[in-house]
């Protein structure tokens, strides 16, 4: 028996019949080819296929399609508006806080909803929001860099660069 | 990841859902935030024919404080709890307990009766409810009827919910003055549920314990309230020696878990030293 | 401008950012087809019977097949022969793509079910009746050895794959162990460990009859590679119709580098039913089926003279295969191994003998840091708990051993007693840098004062050596090798000017988009914006042996070099023509060549234009700009560094807080050291995840235990404290870059380091050695004891 | 999987014997067993629903009784397929008399599971052992109440 949906994602208006054991993760994957969230575990741990359900961080990959009725949804593909990166993202991008990229929707979706709550977060408090996501190539030093460089960049404060304490070490020599 | 297939429905009142339940002779299952049941569907390790999806009950929502009580609604999400005013004021062990349960996203669609009524014997509300000495309402074909925290764990992922039953909220008993109550966890590093929790609860008057409860969740195979340890404690000072008698004292007597992250030893030992940090906190 | 040495933003990032990678899940073709895969609940059963008909007969699907259909395909290769001590070949028993007679580990395929939908697949699986007899299974390396012990494989008698030893007569080694003033013998197993990269393995087969043609999208680090196996020997398909693409690949850590049965099974499923055919594994099957890591059973001797040199190593290792072979998994437990166990010291004498066993579980393979890890768990364990023993300081005990800097220009690379001869190093001076951030004499001030009040801290030291770049091809192939180890590298320059790079390298994270190109740019003085790296795709790109051992940009990069020496060399004869010059008379710098002395030039632009509208040009000069070139290594590569690990241990609970972690690595010259300091980032977190959290845990029956994120133990980003880095450059000899490789340095050093901590701040229990993962309960009980 | 467990119920041996070796009250008491159908040489054919908690399934396979000495111990055999995995188990039943209406009944045995319920179970199943055998005891209990 298939269920009615209607929901909003990344401020598009979808209707759609789903089946019961449709999984929101696999709606937004296969029927609306949003792609960018991805599935990384069975077991709702790795936090890869987060996605923002009416505001709030939710696993796509434990709550269904049907159960969605009626939500608005943003999803990784909805962040950047008319073609500037959100905060996050250029957080991301200037702190080198992705690799293989897999984990990164999920990650900056989590993060949107930590700054959400808690604009100014520390290290610390990072480090917490973030024990739902699992990142298998960063190791997080430069997640946490970068959701900081976020937080400092909504709140208009300076940002180091990575680059300025490269410049001063020997970085290559010809080798003779 | 696919589950098999099934029915799902939206229900609008506990009745519809009861009536549901009834006429679906146990292959119907109430879906609340469904952290704990979709992920199994998924594994296949279950496979009921309709889910009935509670979420949405109004009546079933919400934080509000009536006749000396605390009434948390069943599909008060995690999140909600950690963010509520009311149980800061009254009862910060809600709120203290509710933000280190999962992660943000389980906290954002995870609720207190979903949590409950699964039981998984090491969730973190088991010990809480138990050590405030709540008392959960449970709503089934014959009405409506209330049980205390301490008689609702029943075994392992059983509880006094029946099977066309629908928790319906956690009435949790304002806390007298001089009251004190923690949550102290030892999380399964994988998992992160309790590998240990610890709630506690402290009347003092003077400087003496009068009143205290304890909940264990993680230790066994359900969710204790321990009265050995409380007895170490009443009437007491809170002073290193009585912390010492009490840890010495809890969990004694129950049958303990055992599993790779834990062997019964290391866990009866993490029980008496979560007991003794939470004890400290309350000081 | 210049580009090599600046931590240039990753072009890369763009995509992955804005949701718009694609990973090979996210592929979909026309009329494409599921696949699901039934297997084997048992880790040793016999096969009576397989009924696929229930199933078959449900709705939407489209075919199933089972190890029946495929039994005339052999299976899967194995990449590298080792021999027996006594010169016999290892036992290669087949690894079929689906199994008929037996079961040789949980998860090993019985069955293929094709059906419209995946949930469909989902549905009939549950309808595949097999028939098990379940046999007594063997899980542990030395117990599989052992008389009576079951056969994974009835034609290979005690299980034994192969035994073998390298370094100097046994003989030599033992007289100077037993002639030693000190001996510090531990016995460990290095844990075996799931890889685990968050995107899961996938594949999709896309065979069109009308141009008979097969596409192959695979997840994978190296699809030349896949295509070759595949062509040659799996399926011994016609190689120039085969087309494999790795597309954006999330994370490899090695498991991704080998051909599997999945590969082979959905390209030869879409032949038969000549419709697209894709597979995505669970995470569950996941842990059953991608290959594992590590998994050694050793004892180890060091002996040491009065002073504390080091005198002898002797060592004695039991090596787990897994129930099959992988593709590099012999050379693992051997030549990335054994050939390691010189370390940073100048060890006389060295003698290792190692045993590789067949097991009923999945098999084992190089997992970031391949063998190397190994060898520098039990060198730096073995060296700490020697320290302790002696009652002299690690890091001292380490300074007396060291080998003395050489520069492999000046003075000659250093020739170990196992068969390696280190490019360039200086080990010393790693660890006094390393020393000086942790403010090491501080650090034992406070521990002394941390002891008086019960508090546990611990200070473990890893000074590390590893072998990249695996190569050259000759020597590998004398070793043993069933493929070359070079990097081809084409570098076609358009007529405008601007460059499209076809490289054989593989990046799943490693962000070769953007280091590649920073070499371009800066070799060819153009905007870094005017390069292209092209990857992953065996149709665009000619030939690639992929990513893996930190090989990339010491052998990819470095034939991309040869190809841009090539343009420039091409170019120069056409900018001579044009500028009426000799070209011993031109120079070349800023994307330009200018006549020595003199302001006339020409830009790199203009030549390549000219290259390919060659009206006005060089006589027997060919038009067009486009150079392929194939690098084979002169040697490996040799990066180094020393970790120094901080912890704080629980007295009431064992667990174990990081408290502090200080990295100082000299992988060469370095390009991009932002892309640098991540990849260490990432090692660490993967060595510290083996040291604190990460194990496979089998039961006596072959059984996974914990093949769920829920049981298996990763670490999170609330379990790692941030990661002081930095570095030391001593270039690499004998490629044109200067550069050693950096993927695997941070897994390598951090393991030991951590657990030479641990052991460090539980001395006063007298503690000398503890199994990893350094559990709290681990470490609890042996507090108590 | 090890189970273990030991328990005092107020009858003599031979009582609890003759009901242990009952196909009915075997199936009613044997945790999840929902239904025997002997198949001779004291071999069954059994069926079991499993319902614990987020688990819940349907099992079949074989139970049979064996290693019998009467009215001393028997070993339970239990072979059970289902489609989240397998469940072997074996199970050593003794029965040690206290004075004369009492008996000392021990329960020790080794389950082993395969599949899906061996690889995930772990933190849902690490409780089912303890609270089958408890749940054994218990119906024993009250199977001899209910003869009683």
């Amino acid at each position: 028996m298939a269920t009615t949906i209607n929901v909003s994602v990344n401020g598009k208006k979808y209707q759609d019949e789903v089946e019961g054991r449709l999984l929101l993760v696999h709606y937004l994957r296969d029927k609306l080819r949003l792609t960018g969230t991805h599935v990384g575990c069975d077991t709702s741990s790795c936090g890869a296929c987060t996605i923002l359900v009416d505001g709030k961080a939710v696993k796509s990959c434990t709550m269904l399609a049907a159960q969605a009725d009626g939500a608005t949804i943003k999803t990784i593909e909805g962040m950047a508006e008319k073609g500037k990166l959100h905060p996050l993202q250029e957080g991301f991008k200037e702190k080198h806080g992705l690799q293989c990229g897999f984990c990164t929707p999920g990650m900056i979706m989590t993060a949107a909803n930590l700054l959400e709550d808690n604009p100014h977060p520390s290290d610390e408090e990072i480090r917490h929001a973030l024990e739902g996501n699992f990142c298998r190539c960063t190791g997080y030093h430069n997640i946490v860099e970068a959701i900081k460089y976020a937080a400092d960049k909504s709140k208009g404060g300076d940002i180091e660069h990575a680059d300025a304490k490269e410049l001063e070490k020997p970085l290559f020599e010809v080798p003779s | 990841m696919v589950a098999t297939s099934f029915d799902y429905q939206k229900a609008t009142s506990v009745e519809q859902a009861i009536s549901l339940l009834q006429s679906h002779d146990g292959d119907a299952k109430l879906l609340a935030g469904g952290h704990s049941l979709i992920p199994t569907m998924k594994l296949r390790l279950n496979s009921p024919a309709l889910l009935i999806d509670v979420s949405k009950i109004e009546e079933l929502r919400g934080i509000r404080e009536e006749d000396g009580h605390i009434v948390i609604g069943a599909m008060t999400t995690h999140y909600e709890i950690a963010s509520s005013d009311l149980l800061a004021k009254k009862a910060p062990m809600f709120v203290e307990a509710a933000k280190v349960i999962g992660d943000i996203q389980v906290r954002n669609k995870g609720t207190i009766g979903g949590s409950l009524a699964h039981a998984d014997p090491a969730a973190d509300w088991p010990a809480v409810v138990i050590a405030s000495g709540a008392k959960i309402k449970i709503h089934g074909p014959d009405g409506a009827r209330t049980v205390d925290a301490d008689d609702f764990f029943t075994g392992f992922y059983t509880t006094a919910v029946g099977e066309n039953d629908v928790l319906t909220s956690i009435h949790v008993p304002v806390p007298p003055k001089g009251s004190k109550s923690t949550y102290a966890k030892f999380p399964q590093p994988a998992s992160r549920y309790a590998l240990v929790g610890c709630a506690v609860q402290l009347t003092m008057d003077g400087n003496k314990v009068s009143d205290c409860s304890i909940g264990f969740t993680g230790v066994s195979d359900a969710a204790f309230r321990d009265s050995n340890a409380e007895a170490a404690l009443k009437g007491k000072e809170l002073s290193g020696e009585s912390i010492q008698a009490a840890a010495d004292a809890c969990a004694d007597g129950v049958d303990i878990m055992s599993d790779h992250f834990a062997s019964e030893d290391y866990r009866k030992h993490l029980a008496g030293v979560f007991l003794k940090r939470a004890l400290e906190n309350l000081k | 401008m210049t580009y090599i040495g600046k931590s240039v933003k990753r072009v890369e990032d763009q995509r992955f950012l804005t949701g718009k990678g694609n990973y090979t899940d996210d592929i979909v073709l026309p009329g494409m087809t599921y696949a699901y895969i039934v297997r084997s609940p048992y880790a040793h059963a016999k096969i009576n019977g397989v009924d696929t008909s229930e199933a078959a007969a449900l709705e939407g699907v489209v075919a199933i097949f089972t190890g029946e259909d495929v039994k005339e395909i052999g299976g899967v290769p194995c990449g590298w022969q080792v021999n027996f001590k006594n010169g016999d070949t290892m036992k290669e028993p087949p690894h079929p793509l689906m199994v008929r007679d037996k079961a040789r580990h949980v998860g090993d395929a019985v069955a293929m079910i094709i059906a419209e939908s995946k949930e469909i697949a989902r549905d009939a699986a549950d309808l595949v009746d097999v028939d098990y007899e379940e046999l007594p299974a063997v899980v542990n390396a030395a117990e599989a050895v052992k008389d009576g012990a079951p056969l994974v494989h009835d034609d290979v008698p005690k299980n034994m794959c192969y035994d073998w030893e390298l370094g100097n007569p046994k003989e030599e080694v033992d007289a100077a162990i037993e002639s030693a003033h000190h001996v510090t013998t531990l016995e460990f197993v290095n844990q075996r460990v799931a890889p685990n990269p968050i995107e899961p393995r996938a594949a999709i087969g896309h065979f069109e009859a009308a141009r008979d043609h097969y596409t192959l999208y695979t997840t994978s680090q190296n699809p030349h590679l896949t295509r070759l196996l595949l062509s040659a020997f799996t399926l011994g398909l016609p190689e120039h119709k085969v087309r494999v693409v790795a597309p954006d690949v999330g994370g490899g850590f090695g498991s991704k580098i080998f051909h599997y049965t999945e590969e082979a099974l959905v390209i030869w499923a879409s032949q038969q039913i000549e419709r697209p055919v894709k597979w995505t594994s669970d995470r569950s099957e996941a842990f059953m089926t991608d290959a594992q890591g590590r998994d050694h059973v050793t004892k180890a001797e060091m002996g040491f003279d009065e002073e504390g040199n080091i005198v002898g190593l002797r060592i004695n290792t039991f090596a787990n295969l897994g129930a099959y072979l992988s593709t590099f998994s012999t050379c693992v437990p051997t030549w990335l191994h054994g050939t390691l166990l010189q370390g940073v010291y100048t060890t006389p004498k060295i003698h290792i003998d190692l045993t590789a066993v067949f097991t009923n579980t999945v098999a084992v393979d190089a997992y970031r840091g391949a063998g190397r890890p190994e060898a520098t768990y039990l060198l730096e364990r073995l060296i700490d708990t020697g320290a302790l023993e002696m009652g002299m300081d690690p890091a001292d005990l380490r300074f007396k051993n060291f080998i003395p800097p050489f520069d492999g220009v000046e003075q000659e690379g250093y020739m170990t007693q196992v068969a390696l001869q280190y490019d360039s190093g200086n080990y010393e001076g790693v660890l006094k840098r390393a020393l000086e951030m942790v403010g090491y004499e501080n650090f034992r001030k406070e521990q002394e004062e941390g002891r008086k009040n019960g508090k546990l801290m611990g200070i473990g030291f890893s000074t590390y050596i590893e072998a990249c770049g695996i190569a050259p091809s000759a020597v590998v192939g004398s070793l043993g090798a069933r493929a070359g180890l070079y990097e081809s590298a084409q570098v076609r320059v358009q007529p405008t000017g601007k460059v499209s790079v076809y490289t054989g390298s593989h990046s799943h994270g490693q962000g070769h988009e953007t280091t590649f190109a920073q070499v371009v740019a800066d070799k060819l003085g153009i905007p870094l914006e005017d390069v292209e790296i092209v990857h992953g795709d065996s149709e665009a790109v000619a030939f690639g042996m992929g990513t893996y051992g930190s090989r990339s940009l010491a052998v990819g990069g470095s034939a991309i070099v040869k190809s841009i020496d090539k343009v420039l060399e091409k170019g120069a004869k056409i900018a001579a023509h044009k500028l009426e010059a000799a070209v011993d008379d031109l120079e070349f710098a800023e994307g330009k060549w200018t006549v020595k002395g003199t302001d006339k030039s020409i830009g790199f632009a203009d030549i390549s234009l000219t290259a390919y509208v060659p009206h006005d040009y060089p006589e027997n000069l060919e038009p067009g700009m486009d150079f392929s070139s194939f690098y084979d290594p002169a040697n490996f590569t040799y990066p180094f560094g020393a970790h120094v690990a901080m912890v704080e241990v629980d007295k009431d609970t064992g667990k174990v807080t990081l408290k502090r972690f200080v990295a100082v690595d000299d992988v060469g010259n370095v390009i991009n050291p932002m892309i640098v300091e991540g990849q260490i980032h990432g090692g660490l977190a993967q060595g510290i995840g083996q040291a604190l959290f990460e194990e496979t845990i089998y039961d006596e029956n072959g059984q996974l235990i914990n093949g769920s994120y829920m049981d298996y133990t990763m670490p999170r980003a609330d379990d790692l404290p941030s990661f002081e880095v930095d570095r030391q450059v001593t270039p690499c000899p004998h490629n044109p870059l200067g550069v050693k490789g950096a993927g695997e340095a941070g897994t390598i050093g951090s393991t030991p380091a951590v657990v030479n901590a641990v052991m460090d701040a539980l001395k006063p229990f007298g503690i000398k050695n503890l199994a990893m993962p350094l559990t709290p309960e681990r470490v609890w009980r042996y507090m108590q004891e | 999987m090890h189970l273990e467990g030991t328990h005092s119920l107020n009858a003599p041996p031979q009582e609890i014997w003759n009901l242990l070796m009952d196909p009915e009250t075997l199936a009613r008491i044997t945790p999840a067993i929902s239904r025997l159908e002997p198949l001779g040489d004291d071999k069954y054919k059994a069926v079991a629903e499993v319902k614990l908690g987020p688990v819940k399934g349907s099992f079949e396979g074989q139970m049979a009784v064996a290693d019998k000495k009467e009215p001393e111990h028997f070993t339970l055999l239990i072979e059970q397929k289902s489609r989240m995995g397998n469940a072997n188990a074996e199970g050593r039943i003794q029965l040690n008399p206290i004075g004369d209406n009492q008996t000392e009944v021990n329960f020790t045995g080794d389950a082993k599971l395969s599949g899906t319920l061996a690889r995930m179970g772990q933190r849902v199943l690490g409780g089912v052992a303890n609270s089958m055998v408890k749940q054994f005891f218990q119906n024993l209990e009250s199977e001899l109440k209910a003869n009683a």
